[in-house]
């Protein structure tokens, strides 16, 4: 019996309007098989993923799933061909409970066999060693508990082949460490895996890899044939120059932020806790996590946009207490969020409009009654050539935008903003080497100015090369402040992962 | 057979329609809709085309017809203008109905306690009554909404229906209603106070001048002053405004303000331009016309004075038809509607487009 | 020489539908029928105009083919503003809410109250509870003229009775005047005149019920007592020889200001029995609705014109 | 069996009471008598009977994700055909079942649009309700030509149901009704049931709050919201039935008087909960039969205030309850997947 392979995939290509996303892919997953598919951001892993699993149509090519071709024209044919799929954002319904958030729209019928269901869903969690709790409300679970309620409801499908899309970026080490015993349960059943993850060591332990870089297959090699260089190496295109570490910085003049004890709760969850530190003038203060521990909620309040339940923060010696974005603002404060389509820009409106963002009343930007328009169109100008934005021209829409452009806009409007501080909120989220070099070097500038620069980043490279401290994070609280020059990836990853004793040790 | 076809070829969403496939899309949506209004025409019998040219005669064949076209697209031109400001900025303000009648009762308390005073006095107080009593009204929904997270939708419904109770009450029997009369009106409006007449031989009175200011200002706003920048914005993004630091809260009010003002206009513009009377019957309906007037106008004031005579012309234009075809005049309504969803759907077809697929 | 040719414009504040305006389109039919100065006579009606009133006028006249513009409610505003344009056109409005203009604003008057009040008699004569009602839409002087006459008419022969009114407030909406009617059958009344035209409860409970403006007997055949039957001929007959007066005698339009309105004497009202009661009314009523009949119809006895709001007792 | 009423001192009579006058205690006390209670409780009933249709389709259109802001325009459409129906086949339940049929016909043609070319729903809303006044008034005059008076059709007797209606004053108030009536209050249970302990149920309701979920699992979203909406036409066309064929045996153009929008209405203030809807269906119409009642016994409390407090109450409750809370997270989002 000639093995046929579970997934065959022939030519895949996929176009969003000019950008092509998939370009001519071709592989094949093995039944009993991990296969991982490695990529930078964008490179297109999701888009095909979503290919696979009928969510978007491909242009081109073919697939076949047992030798048999299929045509995925919905997530029901996927399903019908034992295909499943776990999203890289939760596809979930908060007010339902996990049994329903599992087993809607299974079965048939009128009937919804509520102890039927519970029962199958009790089973599965049993032979995979999964602790859920069939009734509890979806959107009481914590992160973590929500992606188990993801995978037990592809689980629940019966599906041959399963893909997930990042599964691992909101699960805690341990709870990764649970999946992957509950993969290798299921290669020992015949079913085949398709992981998409960006944490090498987890790309490791898969059985063969495919490398997609801006959306063309670069190749699939054995795992057990390379190395993680080799691998990053397929990914990027190039070897990574070595993180040119800036020379001096670091606590030039007095403290420009100092945070106080600052705890919030949100939901019945403590997001924040308890968090005090200082940045100096002149100083890159780096905070590493994974993403989900309560750095989002730190810069919202330091921004001005959340009000933190218990403690305080300074700028520059003014207390800021009960404040707006626009009082933060005017301090000299420059913020970068991490979300830029959602929270850093104006889709529809042009980069000159963007670039003024929150001062557009200002009396710089206004000609009496009227905005100054010609003074927008030169700032646009300005910033285009100043921070090589690649764009039509300074009316370009923002939403057409790419991601790297998009934040170069964004950093272009907040670097000129922040005379005092600037609050970075993974900045280099989503962006090539190119632009990743380009922010390093503006944010070290914008240090040497003498600003004060608080950094998040969950790229440890971006963390040693620019910062001097770093403060780790870890659900909502700051474990540890490290000097920059006295650790190493591997205690700060440990510490990401919430291992304190380790380092205590 | 079939599946060959969905295979090879596919309806797939554009991310920007053509200019060239908007004209396409809004042609094929006219000429569909006149072919059903035809159909309709002929049902009832009466020739489409005459009754078309009735209804052209009769909305722009003259001075006087072009001038109650005028008339009838002036409140519509403000309720239009009010949901294109609010709508801007994805604000549902559905109340341009109830904001109508308070900017018409605003205008009539401030004009009748006001006392005899020359034109020049009593006109620039019923217009400024009915931009405060509009504007008020609607910015109740906005408190509404910024204070207490009632959407908008509903609270402006309900505040629709509460006005035109609270009118009965003052009309019929209560302290405004006419003298010796059992009608739900007030009394005829001191002379003084009425809008000034523009052109002999027509009604059409200075409040389509105001209508036309009202857009002009509206287009100035919405596309050179920051008020209109942050409105433009908060339709596309509110939380990135809030994150740069605008009171959204705040520009919600205003918004509503804006809006509400431009919606009570209209209630001026009935009260004191056509009817010279109070009553429910003078400003009833434009509050929803005016959203799709503002709808088929693009959310762009030009579009909407477009709309609005258009709107105005199928008004005024159906009397006429009536008169001359026998073709009931509620089938005008039926007209509009079918209009308004050709165009709905034209629109949206252009966003649509045949994509010949292939497999390797 | 003399026309032969008039061309009406019927300008309806309602739809054909509603009971008033089905009263006058009948009403029309029946002068049209009848050729008054053996004038081929045509009307064209346009229906729902009341807040639209100028316009709608306004496009009349203009066409110019028009002879009389009849409207047949309040539209003295919209007349103002255009008798002096088209003198040569004959203006007509009609009941409350106008003031006389004169020239050539004609102004008509509809008193159903005589045959009301022989209405009313009726009713006091069968309730049992001794409680009447009355359904009303809008407290108008055209309408409480006749309810007045109705609950003056039943306390004149039985002076237990107690009256009750409710306005629906609305022109025409029969669900809510149904819910009215339920409402006044619950208060105790068991004679109820509708002047809004709903006789599905009546049918139901089997109480009595009065009708207006036209003959209800085949709506409501198991309820319906009597109706009263509004006749518009003599006031369009009025307006025609007004019109032809002027026509034929080369001189102006000269219409009194005050009101122009004909009695039961003068054939401006009916009151129709239904069939099916008829039989079933005791002789003495019977005998009663007689002689009141004729004791209006020739003058002897004079009903009083009470245009108050009536209230409930 | 009417009681006679032995009130009203000649006090109330003399002179105009104003709202708190004179011979109040008399006529409360006649308005606390049992028949008027009872007449009171049997008209918020009926009142609320085409609002109850009409609220409950539209909850199940909203829960599955779409705002269907035409019920007023289906539920003229349906009054009209329903009584065009029953004129011409001369059977009631036929004209019920083509009210029906319309409304949810209208109903395809709004979920097309909304759904499948994801145009703006309220205003396709408003274009459908346009289309409903037009269209009915139209065809009413080209079916009825120009004869004014439209034919008085035969209309639903009250079925009592036996014994039940028997019992003192619950009796006459609830069981003593006509079948639409009962139809009505018994699709608030069944849509509960559905929406709650059916299959189709969950999957209703995860359209509304979370598409995708439904999408991912190979369900179709576009397809349960179209059964939902049409659905929802259906009910507001029954809705439009009651008060054509239903009750008034006749249609009038613009019949429905702004009910749909209060269905509407009625859903939001409910919370979009079965039951709750009922409630307010109730407290609506409770105070639309009070006002009707009121001027009959005489009491000088001007109408408009009435008819003006439910909607008073519910921007209250709503301020209260934070309007938002229980609606679907994506009401009136259009779904698409790219
Ligand atoms: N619906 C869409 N419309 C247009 N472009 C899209 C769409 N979805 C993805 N893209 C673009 O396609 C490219 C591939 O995106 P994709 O989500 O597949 O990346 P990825 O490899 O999964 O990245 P990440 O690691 O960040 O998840 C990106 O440039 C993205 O901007
Ligand atoms: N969601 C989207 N909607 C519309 N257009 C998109 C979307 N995502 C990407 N695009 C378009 O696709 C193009 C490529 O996007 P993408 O983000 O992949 O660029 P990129 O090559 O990764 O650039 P960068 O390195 O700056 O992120 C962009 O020009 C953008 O206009
Ligand atoms: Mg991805
Ligand atoms: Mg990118």
């Amino acid at each position: 019996m000639a093995s046929q392979p579970r997934l065959s995939v022939r030519g895949l290509t996929k176009r969003f309007g000019a950008l092509v996303a998939n370009d001519d892919v071709s592989l094949n997953v093995e039944p009993g098989e991990l296969h991982c598919l490695l990529g930078e951001n964008g490179a297109g892993k999701s888009t095909l993923s979503s290919c696979l699993y009928g969510l978007y149509q491909p242009d081109h090519g073919e697939i076949q799933v047992d030798g048999q071709p299929v045509h995925l024209r919905s997530p029901a044919d996927a399903l019908r061909a034992g295909i499943g799929m776990v999203h890289q954002h939760f596809v979930l319904v908060p007010g339902f409970t996990v049994l329903e958030n599992i087993a809607v729209g299974t079965g048939s019928g009128w009937r919804f066999d509520r102890a039927a269901a519970k029962a199958r869903v009790l089973a599965i969690c049993q032979a995979y060693g999964i602790e859920l709790e069939p009734d509890r409300a979806v959107g009481d679970l914590s992160v973590g508990g929500q992606q188990w309620v993801e995978i037990v409801k592809v689980l629940y499908t019966g599906a041959r082949l399963l893909i997930l899309d990042e599964p691992t970026a909101v699960l805690t080490p341990d709870e990764s460490r649970k999946l992957f015993a509950v993969i290798e349960r299921l290669k020992a059943d015949g079913i085949s895996i398709l992981l998409i993850s960006h944490k090498m060591a987890e790309v490791m332990q898969s059985d063969r890899v495919s490398v997609l870089r801006r959306g063309r297959l670069v190749g699939t090699v054995r795992t057990a044939d390379v190395t993680r260089d080799d691998l990053t190496t397929m990914m990027i295109g190039q070897r990574i120059a070595p993180a040119s570490r800036s020379s001096d910085g670091g606590g030039v003049g007095g403290a420009v932020l100092s945070v106080r004890g600052l705890s919030k709760e949100r939901q019945g969850r403590r997001v924040l806790d308890d968090i005090s530190f200082e940045v100096a003038q002149g100083e890159i203060f780096g905070i590493a996590g994974v993403s989900g521990n309560g750095q989002d909620d730190l810069f919202e309040c330091l921004c001005g946009l959340a009000a933190p339940d218990e403690g305080s923060f300074s700028v520059a010696g003014a207390e800021v207490r009960a404040s707006s974005p626009a009082d933060v603002a005017a301090l000299g404060v420059g913020y970068v969020p991490s979300d830029r389509f959602r929270d850093g820009l104006v889709g529809d409106l042009s980069i000159e409009e963007n670039l003024v963002l929150g001062q557009h009343w200002s009396a710089r930007w206004r000609r009496g009654p009227f905005l100054d328009r010609n003074g927008l169109e030169k700032n646009g100008r300005d910033a285009i050539a100043g921070y090589s934005i690649a764009a039509t021209g300074p009316d370009a829409i923002c939403r057409r935008l790419s991601g790297g452009n998009a934040q170069k806009v964004i950093l272009a409007r907040e670097f000129g903003k922040a005379d005092r501080l600037l609050l970075c909120n993974q900045p280099t989220r989503g962006l090539d080497v190119g632009a990743i070099g380009f922010v390093h070097r503006e944010l070290l500038r914008k240090r040497d100015e003498g600003c004060a620069i608080v950094l998040a980043s969950e790229e440890l490279d971006d963390l040693f090369a620019l910062c001097s401290r770093i403060g780790v994070f870890f659900r909502g609280r700051l474990l540890k402040v490290l000097d920059r020059d006295r650790t190493s990836h591997d205690e700060i990853g440990r510490l990401m992962a919430g291992q304190e004793s380790v380092v205590a040790a | 057979m079939t599946d060959f076809s969905i295979a090879e070829w596919r309806i797939e969403r554009r991310r920007e329609a053509r200019p060239a496939a908007r004209f396409i899309g809004l042609g094929a949506a006219l000429a569909g809709a006149i072919i059903v209004c035809g159909m309709l025409f002929l049902a009832a019998g009466a020739e489409p085309l005459k009754a078309f040219a009735s209804l052209a005669k009769g909305s722009f064949g003259s001075l006087r017809a072009t001038g109650e076209t005028l008339v009838k697209a002036t409140p519509l031109i403000f309720t239009g203008l009010a949901a294109c400001v609010a709508f801007r900025a994805r604000i549902w303000n559905i109340g341009a109905e109830g904001q109508v009648f308070a900017g018409a009762m605003f205008a009539y308390w401030a004009q009748h306690n006001l006392g005899e005073f020359p034109a020049l006095v009593q006109i620039p107080v019923v217009v400024m009554g009915g931009i405060a009593g509009g504007g008020l009204y609607a910015a109740l929904a906005g408190l509404l909404k910024t204070r207490f997270s009632v959407d908008e939708v509903i609270s402006t419904v309900m505040l629709n229906y509460i006005i035109v109770y609270v009118l009965s009450l003052l009309l019929l029997r209560g302290p405004w209603s006419e003298a010796g009369g059992f009608f739900e009106q007030t009394a005829r409006v001191d002379r003084d106070a009425t809008l000034p007449m523009l052109i002999a031989g027509t009604r059409l009175h200075m409040g389509f001048l105001l209508a036309l200011a009202a857009a002009v200002l509206v287009h100035l706003i919405l596309t050179r002053t920051p008020l209109g920048y942050e409105i433009r914005a908060a339709g596309s993004n509110l939380r990135a405004l809030d994150v740069q630091g605008t009171n959204t809260r705040r520009l919600i009010i205003v918004v509503m303000l804006l809006s509400g003002a431009l919606a009570g206009l209209a209630g001026v513009t009935e009260v004191y331009g056509v009817h010279y009377r109070l009553k429910a019957g003078a400003v009833a309906g434009y509050g929803y016309s005016g959203i799709i007037v503002a709808i088929l106008g693009q959310l762009h004031p030009v579009g909407v004075v477009a709309a609005a005579i258009l709107f105005g012309a199928l008004l005024n234009g159906a009397t006429l038809m009536q008169i001359e075809t026998g073709v009931p005049s509620a089938l005008i309504y039926a007209i509009q509607a079918i209009l308004l969803l050709f165009f709905l759907a034209g629109w949206a077809m252009c966003n649509f487009r045949l994509r010949r697929t292939g497999r390797v | 020489e003399e026309p032969t040719k008039l061309k009406i414009a019927g300008i309806l504040s309602a739809g054909k539908e509603a009971p008033w305006e089905t009263s006058f389109v009948n009403s029309m039919d029946r002068v049209i029928a009848a050729k008054p100065h053996g004038l081929e006579i045509e009307v064209n009606y346009t229906e729902n105009v009341y807040d639209n009133a100028e316009q709608v006028f306004r496009t009349y006249a203009e066409t110019g083919e028009y002879d009389i513009l009849f409207g047949d409610t309040a539209y003295v505003d919209a007349i103002d503003k255009l008798k002096d344009e088209f003198p040569d056109i004959m203006f007509v409005m009609s009941g409350s809410g106008n003031q006389g203009l004169g020239g050539n604003a004609y102004w008509v008057f509809i008193h159903a109250h005589e045959p009301a009040y022989v209405m009313g008699q009726l009713a006091g004569k069968l309730t049992k509870s001794n409680v009447v009602g009355a359904i009303s839409t809008f407290p108008a002087e055209d309408t409480n003229d006749q309810i007045n006459a109705f609950f003056a008419g039943a306390k004149d022969v039985n002076p237990q009775v107690k009256q009750k009114i409710t306005f629906i407030q609305s022109w025409f909406d029969p669900t809510k005047s149904n819910e009215a009617t339920s409402a006044q059958i619950a208060a105790g009344a068991d004679m109820i005149y509708q002047m809004s035209s709903a006789f599905e409860v009546c049918e139901q409970s089997g109480i009595g019920c009065f009708g207006n403006y036209v003959d209800m007997s085949k709506v409501a055949p198991k309820s319906i007592v009597a109706s009263t039957v509004v006749k518009w001929d003599p006031h369009i007959n009025w307006i025609v020889d007004e019109w032809w007066k002027v026509k034929t005698t080369g001189g102006k339009f000269d219409a009194p200001t005050e009101p122009r309105w004909f009695t039961w004497q003068e054939d401006s009202g009916e009151l129709v029995i239904n069939p099916s009661w008829e039989a079933k009314l005791p002789d003495g009523v019977k005998k009663l609705v007689a002689e009141g009949t004729e004791a209006i119809k020739t003058g002897q006895k004079k009903i009083e014109l009470n245009i108050d709001e009536p209230k409930s007792d | 069996m009417r009681s006679r009423r032995s009130c009203c001192c000649s006090s109330w009579r003399d002179g105009p009471c104003a709202i708190s006058g004179c011979g109040e205690p008399a006529v409360f006390e006649s308005f606390l008598q049992a028949t008027i209670l009872v007449s009171v409780a049997a008209a918020t009933i009926r009142i609320a009977t085409p609002l109850l249709l009409a609220a409950l389709g539209e909850l199940v259109a909203e829960r599955s994700g779409v705002y269907n802001m035409g019920l007023e325009g289906m539920m003229l459409m349906g009054a009209f055909i329903g009584y065009l129906s029953a004129h011409q086949s001369g059977s009631l339940w036929v004209g019920v079942a083509a009210a029906g049929l319309t409304g949810a016909a209208m109903a395809a043609v709004f979920a097309f649009m909304v759904i499948t070319l994801k145009v703006e729903q309220i205003v396709t809303g408003l274009a459908v309700n346009l289309l409903g006044a037009g269209l009915s008034t139209y065809w009413l005059r080209a079916a009825f030509s120009d004869s004014g008076q439209t034919p008085v059709i035969p209309f639903f007797e009250n079925v009592p149901i036996p014994v039940l209606s028997q019992l003192p004053v619950v009796g006459p108030i609830l069981f003593d009704q006509k079948l639409l009536t009962y139809f009505a209050f018994l699709m608030v249970p069944a849509v509960w049931f559905l929406l709650f302990r059916t299959r189709y149920g969950l999957i209703i309701r995860c359209a509304g709050d979370n598409p995708k979920a439904l999408d991912v699992k190979g369900v179709s979203v576009a397809a349960v919201q179209y059964a939902a909406v049409v659905f929802g036409g259906l009910m507001a066309g029954l809705g439009g039935a009651f008060l054509s064929v239903g009750s008034a045996a006749r249609f009038v153009p613009d019949m429905t008087n702004g009910r749909g929008w209060l269905a509407i209405i009625i859903v939001i203030a409910g919370l979009w909960r079965p039951y709750a809807v009922l409630a307010a269906t109730l407290v609506f119409s409770f105070l639309d039969a009070l006002q009707l009642q009121i001027q009959g016994i005489g009491i000088a409390i001007p109408y408009q205030l009435l008819l003006m407090m439910p909607y008073v109450v519910a921007i209250i409750a709503l301020m209260v309850r934070r309007s938002r809370a229980n609606a679907p997270a994506m009401l009136g989002m259009p779904y698409s997947r790219e």
